[in-house]
C-alpha cells in the first residue's frame, strides 16, 4: 500500500466513521434513557434524506434554509413517534416497547415506499460540500474532510450538555429511574423529548453529510448505516456517549481497511468478530457501565 | 398434529388438470416486488403490464368475451415472502402468472407455480435458474450467460484487456453475471484484476473503490440493483475513476441519470431495448403510447421515478403480458380451457412484441440473440450498437 | 392550627386489588404525622398517591385547601410536597454533591445557604460531596435522600420507612434530624416500622390494616394503647 | 374433585382437543381447495411456531435475550438442503461452480436430514456458547445477532460456492411428502419443549430468568444451564431452518437476515415471554394476518367506478406495522402474558367470571 | 465447644482501592446461632458474599466442616494494590462459584429478597430442590424419573407444611404479604438441605411484632432441621435475645466479639454502632 492510498484509506475511515458517530449517539442516548434499542433511529435518518429532497427539490429552499427545515421536521418526527409508539408504553416491560420500535421502523419503511416509490431519489448537491479539494495526491470532497470535524465538535458540546448542564443533570437522573426523577419536580417526558431531539438533530446533520457524497434516497437506505451505528454504540458500551463515538470510528475504519486488504465480502464478518471480540474482554463496550449488581 | 393416514392423491386431483378457466373473468396474476430492495424497478414492470392489460381487456374464447383481470401481488423483493405472495395468488384463482422482476425471487416461486401446474412468464429475470428444468416458466428476455458473454464480448472490442468486477453479496442476479462475465471475459483473453463484492442495502462503496483504483483497469463491470447504480457512480467519480464503467440491463433506468447525474456519463450497458428504435413499429407505438399512460396520472409518473422515460422493464412486462394475452387467443377452439391447456399454448406462441420478435425455446426462454448496447451521453441512454454472442 | 393536607376517602387499587380502602386523615401544619402498619397494609401506597406516583380510583386530596389528586408528581413537588420514598432511591450514577443539586431542580434562587444547612445536619456528606452515590453505603445513602428531599425547600416532607436497614446509631440520628426539621416548621408526614420511636416523636398517628384507618390519636395515647403494644411493639425489652 | 381425578379430566380433555385439531387438519386437507390461503398459512404458521417457541424458550423462559435464531435456521436450512437435494439434480442446482467431490454423491433420508440439520445447529451453538453465554442482556442479543450475520455472510461467500453454492443459493429442496408433515414435525418438537419446560429443568431455567443471583444461590450452574438452554433452543431452531427450506423450496442466505430474527422476535413478544401457547396462536395469527388477510390492502379496488381510497401496493405493511404497534399497547405484555392457554388457565378464567374465587387446580 | 462448622481465615476483600473486609477471621459452631453485627458499610454482606461464593476473597481462606472451600491471594493486578496483611500466608487458589457452595450445605438469603418473583411460593421450594436431582436433562424432559420428582415435590410440600406456608403454596410468591415472602426466604433456602443456613438482614423490613415472630420461627427452623445459624442483623432486640455469640466488625475489621452481654457493654461497640442506651 502506497503512503497516499494509506492516507486515502484513513480518511474514508475517519469519514465514515465520523457519520456513524453521529448516528450511534441517538441509539446511545435513548438507549440510556429509556433501555430501549430504537431501531427505528435508521429510519429517521432515511427521512431526514427525503425531508432534504422536498425542501431543495420541491420546494426549491436555498440550501441553508434547507438544512434547517430538515433538522426541524426530522426533530418533530422523532418527537411524534416518541410520543406515539413509546410514550403509552412507559411503564410496560422492555420487549413490548422493543416491538414498537420494530413496528415503527416498517411503518416508516413503508410509508416512504409508499409514498415516494421505491426508486432512489437524487439527493441534492449543496454546493460547497460537494467540491473536491486536493492536497498531495489525496483528493477528496470538502464533505469528506469536515465529517470527522463536526463530529468531534458536536460532541464536545453535547458532553459539556450532559456533564455541566441542569438538563444534562436531569438526563442522567430520569435514565436511573423515572419515579424518583419526577420526585424531584423533574418532567420526565420533557427530558425524554429532550434526548429524541438530541438524537434526531444529530441524525439529520449525519443525514446531510451522509448523503451528500452518497447522493441516493431510497426507502431502505436506512437500514444498513442503522444496523452498523447500532453496532457502534454496542462497540463503545451502549448509552456511552464517547464510547458511541469510538465505535463509530472504529468502525469506519475497520470495515475501510478490511475492504482495502481486499476482503471486501468479509468485512461484516470481520466487524462482527471484532465486536465479539471486544465485548469477550470488555462485557460491556469499551467504556459502557459495569453492571455489577450489589448482592 | 394430525394421525390422520395420508391421502397425497386429494393433493393432485385438482393439480393435475391446473387451473380451470370459468366464469367471465380470466385472472391473471401479478407477481412483483413493489416494496424493499427491488420496489422501484418491480412497479415499472407492472406499469407496463397494466398498459397492456389497459390495451388489451379482453379476449375471445370460443365464442365467449372473457375479462381479463390483474390480480396483483407485492413479493417484497423477499424469498420467504415470495413463496407465500406466489401461494396468495394461485389462491386466487389465476390461471396464468407474470414476473417477477428479481430472479431470486422467482426462483423461489417457481416451484409453487409448477405445483398448481400455472404457467409464470418472467419479464426481466435473466437468471438461468428461473426457467431451468421448470416446465411452466417462461421468460420474455435473454439470459444472464448470454448477457455477460455479450457483455465481455463488448469489452474486448473496445480493446480492454483487464477488468474488475463489483458485485452483491448474496444477490444471484448480481454475482451470477459477475461470474459469466469472468468466465467469458478469461476466456477471451482478459484478465479480471479486482473482484469486489458489498452487502445488501451498502451504500458506502469508497474502499471498494479505492481498491479498484489502485488496481488500475480497463474497465469496470458492475452489474447490481438500480440503488447501487445511483450510489456507486457519484462515489467512482469522487474517487476519480476514470476506468470504463459497464453494466448490465437493470441500468437501463433514468432514475439512474437523475441521480447520478454527470457521474453517470459514458456508462455503457446491454439492455432488452431500445426506447428511439425507430425500425420496429410495434415498439414506436408503445412508447407513444406507455408516455401517455405514464402522463395521465400522476401517481403512474411517480411510481415511474417521476419521469416518463420507458424503462426497459416495463418494455418487458408488457411483452409478458401480450405473451399471455397471444396464447389466450390461441385457446380460441381447444376444448378444456384451463391452465395446463394455456401453458400448451404459451410454448407456441409467436408474435412481434415491443422488444423483439417473441417466441420460446424449448427451456421457455425467449429466443433472443442480440443485446442493445447503449451509452449514458449528455443525460440520455444513446444506442450504440446491437451485439451478439461471440 | 390548620390542616395542610386533608385526604378523603382515598381508594387505590392495583390491577384490580385494592390496596387503600377509603382512608380519611389530616395532616396538620407544623407537626408530626405517623402512619403504622403491618407489611402491606397500604402506607407507601398513600404517600404515593399524595405525590402523585400513584393515581387514585377514587379520592379527594386537600392541600391547604386546593385539590391535588390528578396533578402530575413534578408539579405536586413545585408546591411544596416532597417525599423520601422507600428504599433510598439515591441516583447512583450522579455525585452526591449533584444528587442535592437536583433535589433542588424546581429552584431558580441561590442554593449555597441549603447545601451549606443540608451538610451541618449530615457532616458525613460534606466529606463525600465528589463520591458517587450508587458507592455510598446504606446509611450515607439514606442521609443523602432526606438531605436531597430538605434540598427542595419543602413545605411538607413525607418519609418512607427512613430507618429500614440502618444500624440503630444512625437510627436515632434520623429521628433527630426529623425532629429538628419540624421544629424548623417543616410538616412532616413519616411511616415507619419501628413503632416505638415513630410515636414518640409524632404528634398525631394513624394505624392502616389492610388499607383502611382503624384508629388514631396523638402519639403518646397510641403508646399507651394496649391492642398497639399487641399487635405492632412487640415485646418490651 | 380429588387432585388425581382432575389430572385424568384434563388428559381426557387435552386428548379430545388434540382430536379436535386433527380433525380440523383432515378437513382442510380433504374439504378445501388445493390452492386455498389457509393451507399455506396453516403450514407457515406452523414453521413459525416451531422457531417462535424455540426463541421463547431462552428469551421468555430462560431470559436471555437472544437474535440469533436467524443464524440457527440458516444452519439448519443450508444443512437439510446440502443433504437431501436430489443427487442427479445437484449438476442443475451447482450450475456455476460446480459441487464439491465429497457432497456430490451424498443423499440421506428426510427425517435423518431434519435431525441433522438440528444438530448441526445444536453443535454450533455448543461452540459459540460457551463464551458468548458469559455476556449479559442486550450485550448477549449483539452477539448473537452478530453470529448470526456472520453464518450468513460466511454461507452466502465465494469460498463457500461448492457447498452452499455461494449467493445463488439451493434450489430443489425436497418439498413436504404430504400435508400433515409440517405439522406432525412441529407438534413433536413442541410437545417436547413444554415436556421440557415442565420438567424440574425448565424450573430452573425459569429461576435463570427471574433472577441469576438467587437461581446460583439455590445452586444452579448456571453456566451448565445457559449453555444447555442455548443448545436445545438452537436444535430447534435447527430444524425449523429445515421445515423452512422445504417449504420455500428454494434458499439462499439472504433469506436469514436479521429482519427474519426481528420478525420472530415480534411473535415471541405479541404471544407473550414466556408462554409457548401464546407463541404458537401468535404466529398462527401473524401469518395470517400478513399473508393472508391484509393481502387486498395492497389492491386497488374498485367498488363501480369509485376507487377505495388509500389501497395502494404497500399500504398492506403500513397497516401491519401500525397494527403491531397497537396491539403491544393493548396487550403489553403479549395475548397470553406468561400464562399457557391449557385447562388450568380455562378453569380459572371461568371462575373469576364466576366470581367463586373456590380452591385453585392442580 | 462442639465442632467447628465454619471457619473464616484473614479475609480480605477489595474492591478496586475500597477495602470493604479486612482481614477478617471468625469461627461458627455446630448448632450455634451467631450473629454479625456492624454499622452500615462494615463490610458484613459482603463477608457472607465470599463465603456463600459471590465474590473470590482478595486474600485468604474459607474452611466448611473441616474442609477448605475457598482460597485466594492477590494475584495479577491485585498484587500491587493489595493493602492488606497476611501476604504471602495463602497459596492456593480454589473459587467455587456459588452453586458448588450451595451443594456443599451452605444456604443463605438474601438482604434484599430475592425470591423468584413470578413463580409460585411451591416451584420456589422445587427450584432448590433441583441441585439434589439425578435424573438428566433427557430423563427429566421425558418424565423417566417420576418417582424422583414425585418424592421432590412431597418433600417440599413438607417443608411447606412444616414451616406453615403450605396454603400459601400455589400463590405468586411477590403477592405475598412481606413477612412471609422472608419466611419463604428461608424455606427456599432450607430446602437445599443445608447445615449451615446464613441470613441477611432477615428482619429488615419487620415491624417490632414480626421480628418477634421471626425471632420463633428461626428458633424452630434450628431445631427442628438441626442447623448452625449465621445471621446479619441490626435489629438489636433479635440479635441479643437470639444469638449464643456476636462478632462485631467496623470498616471491614473485627472490633469485638463475645456473648450478648459483653457486646452490649462493650464500649467501642457503643461508640461505633450501638449508641447511647435510652432510658425506657
Ligand atoms: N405496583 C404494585 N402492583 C401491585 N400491587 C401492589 C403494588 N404496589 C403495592 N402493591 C400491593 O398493595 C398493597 C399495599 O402496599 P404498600 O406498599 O402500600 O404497603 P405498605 O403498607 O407500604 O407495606 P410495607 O411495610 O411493606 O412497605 C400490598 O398488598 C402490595 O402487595
Ligand atoms: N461490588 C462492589 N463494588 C464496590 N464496592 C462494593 C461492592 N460491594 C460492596 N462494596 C462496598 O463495600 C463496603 C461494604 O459493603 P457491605 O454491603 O458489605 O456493607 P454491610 O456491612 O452489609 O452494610 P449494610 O448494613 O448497610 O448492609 C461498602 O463501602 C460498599 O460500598
Ligand atoms: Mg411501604
Ligand atoms: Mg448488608
Amino acid at each position: 500500500m502506497t503512503t497516499n492510498a494509506f492516507l486515502q484509506y484513513c480518511l474514508t475511515g475517519i469519514s465514515i466513521g465520523g457519520i456513524y458517530a453521529l448516528i450511534a449517539i441517538g441509539y446511545t442516548m435513548v438507549y440510556g434513557i429509556l433501555r430501549l434499542i430504537n431501531f427505528a433511529h435508521g429510519d429517521i435518518f432515511m427521512m431526514a434524506a427525503y425531508f432534504m429532497i422536498f425542501s431543495m427539490v420541491n420546494f426549491a429552499l436555498p440550501w441553508y434554509v434547507a438544512i434547517i427545515v430538515v433538522i426541524t421536521a426530522t426533530v418533530i418526527l422523532g418527537v411524534t413517534i416518541e410520543r406515539i409508539a413509546y410514550k403509552p408504553l412507559r411503564s410496560a416491560p422492555r420487549m413490548s416497547i422493543m416491538i414498537s420500535a420494530i413496528g415503527v421502523s416498517y411503518f416508516l419503511q413503508n410509508v416512504a415506499t409508499y409514498l415516494f416509490s421505491a426508486l432512489p431519489k437524487p439527493y441534492p448537491a449543496i454546493g460547497f460540500l460537494t467540491k473536491i479539494i486536493s492536497f498531495g495526491g489525496i483528493s477528496t470532497s470538502v464533505v469528506t474532510f469536515i465529517t470527522p470535524i463536526l463530529t468531534l465538535a458536536f460532541v464536545f458540546i453535547l458532553m459539556q450538555l450532559i456533564n455541566h448542564t441542569k438538563i444534562g443533570m436531569a438526563m442522567r437522573a430520569v435514565s436511573k429511574d423515572f419515579e424518583t426523577s419526577q420526585l424531584m419536580g423533574i418532567k420526565i417526558n420533557r427530558v425524554i423529548s429532550f434526548t429524541f431531539v438530541i438524537g434526531c438533530f444529530l441524525a439529520a446533520i449525519g443525514s446531510v453529510l451522509y448523503f451528500t457524497p452518497r447522493p441516493s434516497v431510497y426507502p431502505l437506505a436506512g437500514s444498513l448505516p442503522g444496523l452498523k451505528c447500532f453496532i457502534a454504540a454496542v462497540f463503545g458500551g451502549i448509552g456511552s456517549v464517547p464510547g458511541a463515538v469510538l465505535g463509530g470510528f472504529i468502525i469506519g475504519l475497520s470495515e475501510t481497511f478490511i475492504k482495502a486488504a481486499g476482503y471486501s465480502e468479509f468485512s461484516d464478518v470481520f466487524t462482527f468478530i471484532l465486536l465479539i471480540v471486544i465485548l469477550l474482554i470488555k462485557p460491556t463496550g469499551l467504556f459502557g457501565e459495569k453492571i455489577t449488581e450489589k448482592v | 398434529g394430525g394421525n390422520a393416514s395420508d391421502d397425497s392423491a386429494a393433493n393432485n386431483e385438482t393439480a393435475a388438470t391446473g387451473v380451470a378457466i370459468e366464469g367471465d373473468t380470466i385472472k391473471i396474476g401479478v407477481f412483483e416486488p413493489t416494496t424493499g430492495e427491488n420496489g422501484g424497478g418491480g412497479m415499472q414492470e407492472v406499469l407496463g403490464m397494466r398498459y397492456a392489460n389497459q390495451l388489451y381487456p379482453t379476449v375471445d374464447i370460443n365464442g365467449n368475451t372473457y375479462n381479463i383481470q390483474l390480480v396483483e401481488v407485492d413479493n417484497q423483493s423477499d424469498k420467504t415472502a415470495a413463496v407465500t405472495a406466489a401461494q396468495s395468488l394461485i389462491s386466487s384463482g389465476v390461471v396464468a402468472v407474470l414476473g417477477s422482476y428479481g430472479s431470486g425471487v422467482s426462483i423461489a416461486a417457481g416451484q409453487t407455480f409448477t405445483d398448481a401446474q400455472v404457467p409464470a412468464i418472467g419479464a426481466s429475470c435473466t437468471n438461468p435458474q428461473v426457467t431451468l428444468g421448470n416446465d411452466f416458466y417462461f421468460r420474455t428476455c435473454f439470459l444472464d450467460p448470454f448477457q455477460g458473454t455479450v457483455m465481455a464480448s463488448y469489452a474486448m472490442e473496445q480493446g480492454y484487456t483487464t477488468a474488475a468486477l463489483i458485485s452483491q453479496n448474496g444477490d444471484d442476479y448480481s454475482t451470477g453475471l459477475a461470474a459469466f462475465f469472468q468466465q467469458a471475459f478469461e476466456k477471451m483473453g482478459g484478465t479480471i484484476v479486482a473482484n469486489e463484492t458489498y452487502q445488501t442495502n451498502e451504500s458506502d462503496f469508497n474502499a471498494i473503490l479505492t481498491s479498484i483504483k489502485a488496481a488500475n483497469p480497463d474497465c469496470i463491470f458492475a452489474p447490481s440493483s438500480i440503488a447501487t447504480a445511483t450510489l456507486l457512480l457519484p462515489q467512482a467519480q469522487a474517487n476519480g475513476i476514470t476506468a470504463q464503467i459497464i453494466a448490465s440491463d437493470t441500468w437501463e433506468n433514468e432514475t439512474i441519470i437523475n441521480a447520478a447525474g454527470s457521474a453517470a456519463e459514458g456508462v455503457a450497458l446491454s439492455t432488452f431495448f431500445d426506447e428511439h428504435d425507430e425500425t420496429n413499429p410495434v415498439a414506436k407505438e408503445f412508447v407513444t403510447g406507455f408516455k401517455e399512460y405514464l402522463n395521465g396520472n400522476p401517481q403512474n409518473l411517480t411510481s415511474n421515478g417521476g419521469s416518463d422515460g420507458v424503462a426497459a422493464v416495463s418494455a418487458l412486462g408488457y411483452d409478458a403480458y401480450m405473451s399471455v394475452y397471444e396464447a389466450l387467443k390461441a385457446l380460441d377452439g381447444a376444448e378444456t380451457l384451463n391452465s395446463v391447456a394455456l401453458r400448451d399454448t404459451l410454448k407456441a406462441v409467436s408474435f412481434n412484441g415491443v422488444t423483439g420478435a417473441i417466441s420460446f425455446d424449448e427451456n421457455g426462454d425467449a429466443i433472443k440473440n442480440v443485446a442493445y448496447i447503449k451509452q449514458i451521453k449528455d443525460g440520455k441512454f444513446a444506442f450504440l450498437k446491437t451485439q451478439s454472442a461471440e | 392550627m390548620s390542616n395542610i393536607l386533608e385526604i378523603k376517602n382515598l381508594v387505590v387499587s392495583y390491577g384490580g386489588i385494592e390496596a387503600v380502602k377509603g382512608i380519611n386523615m389530616v395532616v396538620p401544619e407544623g407537626e408530626i404525622v405517623t402512619l403504622i402498619g403491618a407489611n402491606g397494609a397500604g402506607k407507601s401506597t398513600t404517600l404515593k398517591s399524595i405525590s402523585g406516583l400513584v393515581k387514585p380510583k377514587q379520592a379527594s386530596i386537600l392541600y391547604k385547601g386546593k385539590e391535588i389528586v390528578g396533578q402530575s408528581p413534578d408539579f405536586i413537588v413545585s408546591q411544596g410536597i416532597t417525599l423520601v420514598p422507600e428504599g433510598r432511591r439515591v441516583f447512583p450514577n450522579l455525585t452526591v454533591l449533584e444528587n442535592l443539586k437536583i433535589g433542588a431542580y424546581l429552584r431558580k434562587d441561590n442554593l449555597k445557604d441549603d447545601l451549606e444547612y443540608v451538610f451541618t445536619l449530615f457532616p458525613r456528606l460534606r466529606e463525600r460531596e465528589w463520591q458517587m452515590a450508587g458507592t455510598l453505603s446504606g446509611g450515607e445513602q439514606q442521609m443523602l435522600a432526606v438531605g436531597r428531599a430538605l434540598m427542595s425547600r419543602p413545605k411538607v416532607i413525607m418519609m418512607d420507612e427512613p430507618s429500614l436497614g440502618l444500624a440503630p446509631l444512625v437510627v436515632k440520628d434520623i429521628f433527630n434530624i426529623i425532629q429538628t426539621i419540624n421544629k424548623e416548621g417543616i410538616t412532616v408526614l413519616l411511616i415507619e416500622q419501628n413503632a416505638n420511636m415513630a410515636l414518640k416523636i409524632a404528634h398525631k398517628a394513624y394505624v392502616i390494616e389492610t388499607g383502611t384507618i382503624t384508629m388514631e390519636g396523638t402519639g403518646d395515647e397510641l403508646l399507651a394503647n394496649e391492642e398497639i403494644k399487641q399487635a405492632y411493639l412487640g415485646k418490651t425489652k | 374433585m380429588t387432585e388425581k381425578k382432575k389430572t385424568q379430566l384434563k388428559v381426557l380433555f387435552s386428548l379430545i382437543a388434540l382430536l379436535v385439531c386433527a380433525g380440523m387438519l383432515f378437513y382442510v386437507n380433504h374439504y378445501t381447495r388445493p390452492t386455498f390461503m389457509l393451507r399455506t398459512v396453516l403450514q407457515l404458521g406452523a414453521i413459525y411456531a416451531l422457531v417462535a417457541v424455540s426463541m421463547n424458550l431462552l428469551n421468555g423462559f430462560t431470559g436471555l435475550f437472544s437474535l440469533g435464531q436467524a443464524g440457527f435456521m440458516a444452519i439448519g436450512a443450508y444443512t437439510f438442503a446440502i443433504f437431501t437435494i436430489p443427487v442427479k439434480s445437484r449438476s442443475g442446482v451447482y450450475y456455476l461452480y460446480g459441487v464439491a467431490d465429497w457432497l456430490s454423491n451424498i443423499q440421506i433420508p428426510i427425517w435423518a436430514a431434519i435431525i441433522l440439520a438440528g444438530l448441526v445447529a445444536a453443535i454450533l451453538a455448543a461452540i459459540i456458547g460457551a463464551p458468548v453465554l458469559r455476556l449479559k442482556s442486550d450485550y448477549f442479543a449483539i452477539a448473537t445477532l452478530g453470529f448470526a450475520e456472520i453464518v450468513r455472510i460466511i454461507v452466502g461467500s465465494s469460498p463457500m460456492n461448492r457447498i452452499t453454492n455461494g449467493s445463488l443459493g439451493l434450489k430443489l429442496i425436497p418439498k413436504f411428502s404430504n400435508f400433515y408433515f409440517p405439522f406432525i414435525v412441529v407438534g413433536i418438537c413442541i410437545l417436547i419443549v413444554s415436556l421440557l419446560i415442565r420438567s424440574s429443568y425448565g424450573r430452573a431455567f425459569k429461576a435463570i430468568r427471574e433472577d441469576e443471583i438467587a437461581a446460583e444461590a439455590m445452586g444452579i450452574n448456571l453456566a451448565k444451564h445457559k449453555q444447555l438452554s442455548f443448545i436445545i433452543s438452537s436444535f430447534f431452531a435447527g430444524i425449523s431452518g429445515a421445515l423452512m427450506g422445504m417449504y420455500l423450496g428454494a434458499i439462499t442466505s439472504t433469506t436469514f437476515n436479521v429482519t427474519l430474527t426481528y420478525n420472530i422476535l415480534l411473535i415471541v413478544v405479541i404471544g407473550g415471554m414466556g408462554s409457548i401457547t401464546g407463541s404458537i396462536i401468535s404466529s398462527f395469527l401473524v401469518i395470517a394476518a400478513r399473508e393472508w388477510w391484509l393481502r387486498f390492502l395492497d389492491m386497488e379496488i374498485f367498488i363501480g367506478s369509485f376507487k377505495v381510497p388509500l389501497l395502494k401496493s404497500g399500504f398492506r405493511m403500513v397497516v401491519f406495522s401500525l397494527i403491531l404497534m397497537i396491539v403491544v399497547l393493548f396487550f403489553r405484555r403479549g395475548i397470553m402474558g406468561t400464562n399457557e392457554l391449557n385447562w388450568n388457565f380455562i378453569i380459572n378464567r371461568l371462575n373469576k367470571k364466576k366470581k367463586t374465587g373456590g380452591e385453585s387446580c392442580e | 465447644m462442639s465442632e467447628k462448622v465454619l471457619s473464616v481465615q484473614d479475609i480480605t476483600m477489595q474492591f478496586g482501592g475500597v477495602v470493604a473486609v479486612n482481614n477478617l477471621s471468625l469461627e461458627v459452631h455446630k448448632d450455634e446461632i451467631v450473629s454479625l453485627i456492624g454499622p452500615n458499610g462494615a463490610g458484613k454482606t459482603t463477608a457472607f458474599n465470599v463465603i456463600t461464593g459471590v465474590y473470590a476473597p482478595t486474600n485468604g481462606a474459607v474452611d466448611f466442616e473441616g474442609k477448605n472451600i475457598i482460597s485466594n491471594y492477590p494475584r495479577g493486578k491485585m498484587e500491587k494494590m493489595y493493602a492488606g496483611e497476611n501476604k504471602g500466608k495463602y497459596k492456593k487458589v480454589t473459587e467455587p462459584t456459588p452453586d458448588k457452595i450451595t451443594k456443599l450445605g451452605i444456604a443463605r438469603t438474601f438482604q434484599n429478597i430475592r425470591l423468584f418473583k413470578e413463580l409460585t411460593v411451591l416451584e420456589n421450594v422445587l427450584i432448590a430442590k433441583h441441585m439434589r436431582m439425578k435424573a438428566n436433562i433427557f430423563a427429566d424432559t421425558f418424565l423417566l424419573n417420576w418417582k424422583e420428582e414425585k418424592k421432590m415435590k412431597e418433600d417440599s410440600l413438607e417443608l411447606l407444611r412444616i414451616l406453615d406456608l403450605y396454603e400459601l403454596k400455589d400463590e405468586k410468591s411477590s403477592s405475598l404479604p412481606y413477612g412471609k415472602q422472608r419466611h419463604l426466604e428461608i424455606a427456599r433456602a432450607l430446602a437445599t438441605n443445608p447445615s449451615l443456613l446464613l441470613l441477611d438482614e432477615p428482619a429488615a423490613g419487620l415491624n417490632p411484632q414480626e421480628t418477634d415472630e421471626l425471632t420463633e420461627f428461626i428458633r424452630k427452623v434450628r431445631d427442628h432441621f438441626h442447623l448452625t445459624v449465621f445471621m446479619i442483623e441490626h435489629h438489636m432486640n433479635l440479635v441479643m435475645d437470639i444469638s449464643d455469640r456476636i462478632y462485631v466488625i467496623d470498616f471491614g475489621k473485627m472490633i469485638a466479639n463475645g456473648t450478648p452481654n459483653e457486646i452490649q457493654n462493650n464500649q467501642k461497640v457503643i461508640d461505633a454502632y450501638l449508641g447511647v442506651a435510652e432510658d425506657e
